[in-house]
């Protein structure tokens, strides 16, 4: 995988590059001395985790800093020539023709209000590369080459009228339109379903060797970055940590970042436990949670048969174990999980939780039902009212229930507080002013004051950075063990899946594909669509090597 | 006024979102008979209106002094007005003949209704819609310079040009405008001017209220979708800034910017009945200001629905609109896999 | 004539005023010249053309220059002079009037203007017509029939004498129009088109509320006998445009995109000299602009406060705050120029300790807050102002200020059309009101007083039925004496009682005497004012600018 | 055991941050910028007026000094006096309370009729929903100068009244944003999740709808704030303003452009005042969007 030195010159050299973003209190340098070269044809990763400064490097090789950030000092030489303090009129001459991007998020990177073809074709326009009447055969040749079937239809559509995988599709024939010698590609597939998520690196891979392109690939992902590059950077609070060969760096890391990082990656370690450990399953079956035969459908609008998300769903989870529900997008494992916890009532089917028919409840039953049935959202962001503390946050729920005092309330809502690992001083702030994992923390805090029997987590641990995942992936563990609390795992990420779960059930569609105990259906999955899920997730390459 | 719009914009863009997933023909038939509500409703209050205000036409024309009328002859024309009768009566009278489309007599200006609105109307719509379009083309070029400038310091400068906008009481304008334009320049004169040049300083008194919340909706929308990252992704294909703006910001911003229309119709309707009193234009606002003053029940009554029709009509419009100029809300299905 | 008119002519030459000899003697500085449109910008849009209701300025201001009166009164003189009428007779009694008609004359509609044309114009002004809501002409008083005695005479009949209808006949709310407009029902009169009079300009065309175009009527011959200008006028036509803002015909007159412009406030006056423009201020020679009071408020009944509130008001001050030497202080209740002036300027002296003694003694006693109080009432009053009344709101409130310092709190309301109609009938609501009138005749006072007429005191019987009580039996003789008296002197005699009287009870404190002031560019000359200060265009020219 | 230590050393450095700038109030004020401290500024010095008006000028605001009347801007008569020989100055400090109150009662009584019937209609089903919104576009659909002129007219003349028929046609535009805004609110994690943590309606609507929908709410009435100044003064000009001698400022403008071509002071001061609160009002209200967004 090592490249050969060879007589071209490196397409991009990054050399002591010094970025700053001012605000209200000045400057403030995010990116520190970050040196690298990518060589023509190789793919280097920037591997980091929120705040590494990963997509401000990249941004600045492109030139698209934010308006209040500037390259402090360094160079970026494109080719031998230093671009870092080019002017917008003459970076408007490189973009898009010698460096291109693919972006991360394909749902909002497309003119919701152009057709794809106008969009794709706009780039031979802006370069004045191709006669207009040239331009549209050009279009549709080239999303054809990204896989889109009926690619006359396609351009004629609207961004909205495709599927994310479709979009990142155009997104990328847009970036390899005018064949240019970089590509940055800034977490392309973040977005997307782990199985769309491979076929998209695998066409980028593709066309890279078609057209001898060099790929700078931004990724959080360890495991994609793993899979993907000739070359890893580990970048973390905008400095470079290590970089290197990739089967050198993932093999011997020599940071203690990098180690951290391998170790907290879920495609990377070892599930945290195995069924047979685990002395609930042995004993009597206590099923605390029953879904039987559950179907919703949606009225389409304007007419039409009823749209199923969910089509005769049955499982059983038992008391004191985890059980996820995996599936991709549309799969109908958040309309099945809404269904149980009370917020959405099926079209057909039973919900019974700890024996207590969901659908039939309401009013002030459902709200009692409640104190058994908790949720955590996947977005910590939303699910956190802003203008409230996280004392308040955590009390609510007890002023809710109990009739307790207020000091009462307090000294509950602290120790749960404890207990989920937020320190003391972080009582009286809001929301904003809490990172990530911290407002999951809190979220979680929140589920468990009052004392529920099961903890529904929905995606809750994938909009955090690996090393946080990790710690409150740790953390549910802990609690559980502890607690004796039940889980109903929501997830499209396999690998967390495997780390955690004891039971799995797998969606697609609607419909129960597969299901049975984690080690069962990884290691015997019993539909090609487990198969496959199982595959695309990142990190085979180290895990083989491994 | 200025600032409601700027407010309601959003208002009005999520309940079109809302109103997206209802079938379009049952759609259609529940604005119809909404608008034809509004209308009613818009009648009814304004009767009521109108009923309870102290005196009434009649009286304020007759009463006045230097018509030299005894008590006894006021009171012979009040009867021949049959204006005494029940309220239930006239009002029952009234919207039968709205409903035929008989307007009525304007008592001050002792013409028909019909009469005076199409005497009226013209200098209405071509004030409303010159300074519309002079306010959209204003605060076209403030969101969009303010988005081009170079400077900080003067893209700050040209952002708090709607606030300064705003904050000028229009007939202040208007009369500062005649005073230096007019009066100390002599560029355009307000006394028997041509058919064109009368509209000039009325259009810009007019627009300038009017450009203000546009343009500050405008400005809002245009930051809101630079930063989505479709104009990153356009900016790395090599588009210039303008290039960027003109071909992909432009019609993004301007979406929601349509909406606020029906809203501004009313500052429209409000900034017409000032700017006509000030430049002595013959228009509806003029008309509007004189039929208040002399509670001509009748011409008022009329103005009303008029202008609660104007408001039902541009708002459906705006909302059939809309699907035309937005993609995302002309087709029903979702994206295929 | 008769010779009794010819005298009360002379006594009248000597009140001329200056201004408008002034105008006049512009007028005559060089040969007129020959066509041209006149800018005219007025204030407010008029109302309706029936021409009794020409009291209003706006009317009055385009009546004037369409219709013709039976006579014409001298502005100079006030002498009442031939116009359409070449000559007439009046009994003893002043109860039949003949008039001669002058022939050949018509309405711009072709029909003629004859004995039967004036006499259907007549019984319409003097009786009223039901059924087309036309009301009666306040100018004229007790009229009985006309009869048409043969084509070019015509006769009027009077139930009591009525000494003032001669001069009744030359105001502009005597206009006479054609058949066909009087056909119309009241309503349909505010459309200008529709008036067809005779008058040295026709209707061209009109935008309802904006502009009116007159042109000027080529046939026309038949002026008033005795001015120097005969034949047609010598504009082509006027056009009137509609300009609400006091700045803005200023504006336009001194930046030349008007050439004449009605109402301008005396702070303007300064600037439009010093630019060589001319301001016209012909008086209107009626009733001065004055503060009445409704008795009939308990407030306001005692004669004592009433006098106190007299002595309180300094009109000095007020004339030379707010206004110019174009508006004299009042020395009566009518202008020095009016016919029947009695100069009683002492009994309306400021004194403020005699104001004082004059509460004190009838019981009202200053309380903590500076307020008269009298049996725990206050004595705080309202009035409106008066929007067409040149800077009413000011006025009222400089009067304000000026009784505050007696203690007498004065709320000056300023209200829509609707309320102040209402609440102005109601004397509980407007103890105090302002009050003018113009027209050159002694007749003017009767209109201003006489409850069946403007009743400006609010008396029982008159304009309003929420008066309850009060009536001044007295004064209403002495002003029904004013309108029948025939015998001139003794008619001036009671005028002069009346002013003596109305100030004793103080029923009104008169302030200034109300000019009606215009403003002309240079070049605009031979612009002549009827006797109370309508412009006349008909003379009018425009010298090369 | 996780702790808080070994979280993220970024987000650690982001929350300190934050509470940095949260601790001292001296660090949060020169940190304001120029035009914001102005503004306040501006509002404050016109709330001072308010209050205590005799501080800032001796004059009497009420009583002329006859034959002092239209004398220009002077060392005495810092804005020139009126056409009654009233300081100008006087006039506008003392007309502060007047029009303060005025705009404050407009946007008050918008303010609260608004945004009660805005959430009612966004926090209840749809029927009543529709039918309370409908009501809105009627109001909407009558043009608000007809509205306030006809409700003045109603009401009588005088600064409150004023204020009131201001007032009421605001109230469509209240009722809009507040509806979108709960709308917008009710749609969010945090919402359900209080459900989901057992809250009633009731409580819900209390401490999450209500507190994060307000605050653009409160955004929009710092902004009518200077609206309101400016249409009551639009009233005066039509001749429906407070009756004299209250100084109100629209009224002062109105009254004022009568003189434009012999005291030009007497419209262009008072104007010159109205647009710097205007522009502060607008100024501040954004500073509120921001810190809501």
């Amino acid at each position: 995988m090592t490249v050969i030195p060879g007589p071209f010159p490196p397409v991009l050299e990054v050399e002591n590059l010094c970025i700053a973003y001012a605000d209200s209190s000045g400057e403030r340098r995010a990116v520190h001395d970050v040196s690298f070269r990518i060589n023509p044809g190789e793919v280097v990763a920037l591997v980091g985790e929120s705040g590494s400064g990963k997509t401000t490097t990249a941004q600045s090789i492109i030139g698209l800093l934010a308006a209040n950030g500037r390259v402090e000092r360094g160079s970026i030489r494109l080719n031998g020539t230093d671009i870092a303090r080019w002017t917008d009129r003459q970076l408007d001459t490189v973009r898009g023709a010698r460096i291109s991007l693919v972006p991360q998020d394909p749902g909002s990177s497309l003119n919701p209000v152009k057709t794809i073809g106008s969009q794709l074709g706009e780039i031979f326009r802006i370069h004045g590369a191709l006669r207009s009447d040239e331009i549209e055969a050009r279009v549709i040749s080239l999303l054809a080459r990204v896989g889109l079937s009926e690619p006359a239809l396609r351009a004629r559509q609207y961004p909205h009228e495709l599927s994310g995988g479709m979009r990142q599709r155009v997104l990328i024939a847009i970036a390899i339109a005018l064949k240019p010698q970089l590509i940055i590609a800034d977490e392309p597939t973040s977005a997307l379903d782990v199985t769309v998520q491979k076929r998209i690196l695998d066409l980028i891979d593709e066309l890279r060797a078609e057209y001898g392109a060099a790929v700078l690939l931004v990724t959080h992902d360890l495991g994609v970055a793993a899979d993907r590059a000739d070359r890893i950077v580990v970048l973390k609070g905008g400095r470079i940590q290590e970089q290197g060969a990739t089967g050198a760096v993932l093999a011997a890391p020599r940071s203690p970042y990098t180690r951290q990082l391998l170790a907290d990656a879920p495609s990377f370690t070892a599930p945290l436990r195995l069924a047979a450990v685990r002395p609930s399953i042995a004993s009597a079956p206590d099923d605390i949670v029953v879904v039987e035969g559950l179907v919703r459908e949606f009225v389409r609008e304007g007419g039409g048969s009823a749209l199923r998300a969910v089509d005769d769903l049955s499982f059983r989870v038992r008391r004191g174990t985890t059980h996820a529900v995996v599936g991709e997008s549309g799969s109908g494992k958040t309309t099945t999980i809404r269904s149980i916890v009370g917020f959405d009532r099926p079209t057909a089917g039973r919900i019974a939780i700890d024996g207590i028919d969901v659908s039939g409840l309401t009013g002030e039953g459902l709200r009692q039902f409640r104190r058994k049935v908790q949720l955590v959202y996947q977005n910590p962001y939303g699910s956190l009212d802003p203008r409230q503390n996280v004392l308040q946050i955590v009390t609510e729920p007890l002023t809710n229930f109990l009739g307790l005092r207020r000091s009462d309330r307090e000294e509950k809502a602290r120790t749960i507080l404890a207990r989920v690992g937020l320190p003391e001083e972080a009582l009286g702030r809001r929301p904003l002013a809490l990172s990530g994992g911290q407002r999951q923390r809190v979220a979680i805090a929140r589920a468990l004051v009052l004392d529920p029997q099961l903890v529904v987590l929905d995606e809750a641990v994938s909009a955090l950075d690996v090393s946080v995942q990790a710690r409150i992936l740790d953390l549910l563990d802990e609690l559980q063990s502890d607690l004796g609390l039940t889980y109903l795992f929501v997830s499209h990420d396999l690998a967390v899946v495997r780390q955690i779960s004891d039971t799995v059930s797998v969606l697609k569609d609607g419909r129960l594909v597969d299901g049975g105990t984690v080690s069962d259906v990884f290691e015997n999955p019993r539909s090609d669509y487990t198969r496959e899920l199982i595959n695309a997730i990142p990190g085979r390459k180290r895990r083989a090597a491994a | 006024m200025g600032s409601m719009a700027t407010a309601t914009a959003a208002a009005v863009v999520s309940e079109i979102r809302v109103r997206e997933g209802r079938i379009m023909s049952a759609y259609l038939f529940n604005r119809v008979a909404q608008a034809f509500f509004v209308l009613w409703a818009a009648f009814t209050i304004s009767f009521v209106l109108l009923q309870a205000m102290p005196g009434d036409a009649i009286l304020i024309k007759f009463q006045n002094p230097d018509l030299g009328l005894t008590a006894q002859q006021v009171a012979e024309i009040r009867a021949s007005y049959a204006v005494d009768s029940p309220v239930p009566v006239q009002y029952a009278r009234t919207i039968g003949n709205f409903l035929a489309g008989d307007f009525g007599y304007s008592v001050q200006a002792g013409v028909p209704v019909a009469s005076l609105l199409a005497a009226h109307l013209p200098a209405t719509l071509k004030l409303a819609s010159l300074g519309f379009l002079l306010a959209a083309v204003l605060a076209g070029v403030i969101a969009f310079l303010s988005s081009l400038a170079p400077f900080a310091w003067l893209r700050g400068a040209l952002q708090s040009v709607p606030s300064l906008f705003i904050s000028i009481p229009t007939f202040w304008l208007g009369i500062m405008l005649i005073q230096v334009f007019s009066f100390r320049l002599k560029l355009v004169p307000v006394i028997n001017p041509g058919p064109w040049q009368e509209l000039i300083l009325p259009v810009v008194t007019l627009a300038v209220p009017i450009s203000a919340p546009l343009a500050q909706v405008l400005v809002r929308n245009i930051d809101e979708v630079m930063t989505r990252p479709f104009v990153a992704v356009a900016r790395a294909k090599g588009a210039t800034r303008l290039w960027v703006l003109w071909r992909h910001v432009a019609k993004n911003a301007l979406l929601p910017t349509l909406t606020i229309a029906g809203v501004l119709f009313g500052e429209l309707i409000a900034g017409a009945v000032v700017t006509e009193t000030v430049f002595g234009l013959n228009g509806i606002g003029g008309l509007t200001e004189r039929a208040v003053g002399s509670q001509d029940a009748a011409v008022l009554q009329a103005i009303v629905v008029l202008s609660a029709l104007a408001f039902v009509i541009i708002n459906l419009a705006v909302d059939l609109l809309y699907p035309v100029l937005d993609p995302r809300l002309r087709t029903k299905t979702g994206a295929v896999a | 004539m008769t010779t009794k008119l010819k005298r009360l002519a002379l006594t009248l030459a000597t009140l001329a005023t200056s201004s408008l000899a002034l105008s006049s003697a512009q007028a005559q500085a060089a040969d007129p010249v020959k066509g041209g449109t006149l800018i005219y910008l007025e204030q407010q849009a008029h109302t309706n053309l029936y021409p009794p209701a020409g009291g209003f300025y706006p009317n009055g201001g385009i009546l004037n220059q369409i219709t013709d009166k039976l006579t014409y009164q001298n502005p100079k003189t006030l002498e009442i002079e031939p116009w359409i009428a070449e000559s007439w007779t009046v009994n003893a009694d002043a109860t039949e009037y003949t008039f001669r008609i002058r022939p050949g004359v018509t309405f711009s509609d072709g029909s003629p203007l004859d004995a039967a044309a004036v006499a259907r114009n007549y019984d319409v002004f003097g009786l009223g017509n039901k059924a087309l809501k036309q009301p009666v002409s306040e100018v004229i008083n007790n009229y009985e029939r006309s009869e048409v005695v043969d084509p070019l005479t015509v006769k009027f009949y009077f139930k009591k004498p009525s000494p003032g209808f001669l001069q009744g006949t030359s105001v502009i709310g005597s206009g006479l129009v054609a058949a066909s407009t009087l056909a119309l029902p009241f309503e349909e009169l505010g459309d200008a088109t529709k008036i067809i009079g005779s008058g040295p300009f026709v209707v061209e065309s009109e935008t309802i509320g904006k502009e009116l175009s007159l042109k000027a009527r080529e046939e026309y011959n038949w002026g008033p006998a005795k001015l120097e200008h005969q034949g047609r006028a010598y504009l082509d036509g006027i056009k009137y445009i509609i300009t609400g803002e006091d700045s803005v015909r200023i504006g336009a007159l001194l930046a030349g995109q008007a050439d004449f412009i009605r109402q301008v406030q005396a702070y303007d006056e300064k600037q439009v000299e010093a630019q060589d423009y001319q301001i016209y201020a012909p008086s209107t020679r009626g009733v001065n602009n004055s503060v009445v009071f409704r008795p009939d408020n308990p407030l306001v009944a005692d004669v004592r406060v009433r006098q106190a509130l007299l002595h309180a008001t300094d009109t000095k001050e007020i004339v030379t705050t707010l206004f110019s030497a174009n508006y004299p202080q009042a020395t009566s209740i009518i202008a020095s120029s009016a016919l029947g002036y009695k100069d009683i300027s002492a009994k309306l002296a400021f004194d403020p300790e005699k104001a004082k003694a004059l509460l004190d003694e009838a019981g009202w006693s200053v309380g903590a807050n500076g307020l008269r109080q009298k049996d725990g009432k206050e004595l705080v009053l309202t009035a409106y102002e008066s929007l067409p009344q040149p800077q009413n709101k000011e006025t009222l409130q400089l009067v304000a200020q000026q009784w505050g310092k007696v203690g007498v709190k004065l709320s000056v309301l300023a209200g829509d059309s609707g309320s102040k109609t209402v609440d102005d009938l109601d004397p509980l609501k407007t103890p105090v009101s302002p009050a003018m009138v113009g027209r050159a005749d002694p007749d003017v006072i009767k209109s201003q007083y006489y409850p069946k007429n403007r009743d400006v005191l609010r008396q029982k019987g008159g304009l309003s039925d929420k008066v309850q009580s009060f009536v001044d039996t007295k004064l209403n003789g002495l002003l029904d004496a004013l309108a029948s008296e025939p015998d001139r002197q003794k008619r001036l005699a009671i005028a002069g009682e009346i002013q003596d009287y109305v100030v004793d009870q103080a029923y009104a404190i008169p302030i200034f005497e109300e000019p009606q002031a215009y403003a002309g560019a240079p070049y605009v000359q031979g612009v002549a004012f009827e006797a109370v200060g309508r412009p006349s265009f008909y003379s009018t020219w425009l010298a090369e600018h | 055991m996780t702790t808080f230590e070994t979280l993220h050393e970024d987000a650690v450095a982001d929350a300190r941050r934050e509470s940095n700038r949260r601790s001292s109030a001296a660090s949060r004020l020169r940190r304001l910028p120029v035009g914001l401290a102005l503004s306040w500024l501006i509002l404050g010095t016109v709330v001072l007026w308010a209050i205590a008006p005799s501080l800032f000028s001796a004059f009497n605001p009420l009583q002329g000094v006859g034959g002092e009347q239209l004398q220009r801007p002077s060392a005495e008569h810092l804005l020139g006096t009126d056409a009654l020989g009233r300081d100008l100055y006087a006039r506008i400090v003392h007309g502060a309370v007047h029009s303060l109150t005025g705009a404050f009662v407009a946007v008050g009584l918008g303010l609260v009729l608004g945004t009660a019937l805005g959430v009612i209609a966004g926090s209840v089903q749809r029927r009543l929903d529709d039918a309370i919104m409908r009501l809105v576009d009627v109001l909407l659909s009558i043009p608000p100068l007809l509205l306030s002129l006809s409700i003045i007219i109603l009401l009588g003349f005088g600064t409150v009244n004023a204020a009131i028929a201001v007032g009421v046609t605001s109230v469509a535009g209240f009722a809009r944003l507040a509806r979108a805004e709960v709308v917008r609110v009710r749609r969010s994690d945090y919402v359900e999740a209080a459900f989901g943590s057992g809250g009633t309606f009731a409580s819900v609507l209390w401490r999450h709808v209500l507190p994060n929908s307000l605050t653009s709410v409160v955004a929009f009435a710092a902004l009518q704030f200077g609206s309101a100044v400016l249409q009551i003064s639009t009233l005066g000009f039509l001749g429906y303003g407070a009756p004299p001698p209250t100084p109100e400022w629209g009224l002062l403008i109105a009254e004022g452009r009568n003189y434009i071509s012999t005291a030009w002071w007497l419209t262009t001061a008072p104007g010159i005042v109205v647009v710097l609160v205007v522009l502060a009002a607008n100024r501040v209200s954004q500073s509120f969007g921001k810190v809501a967004a």
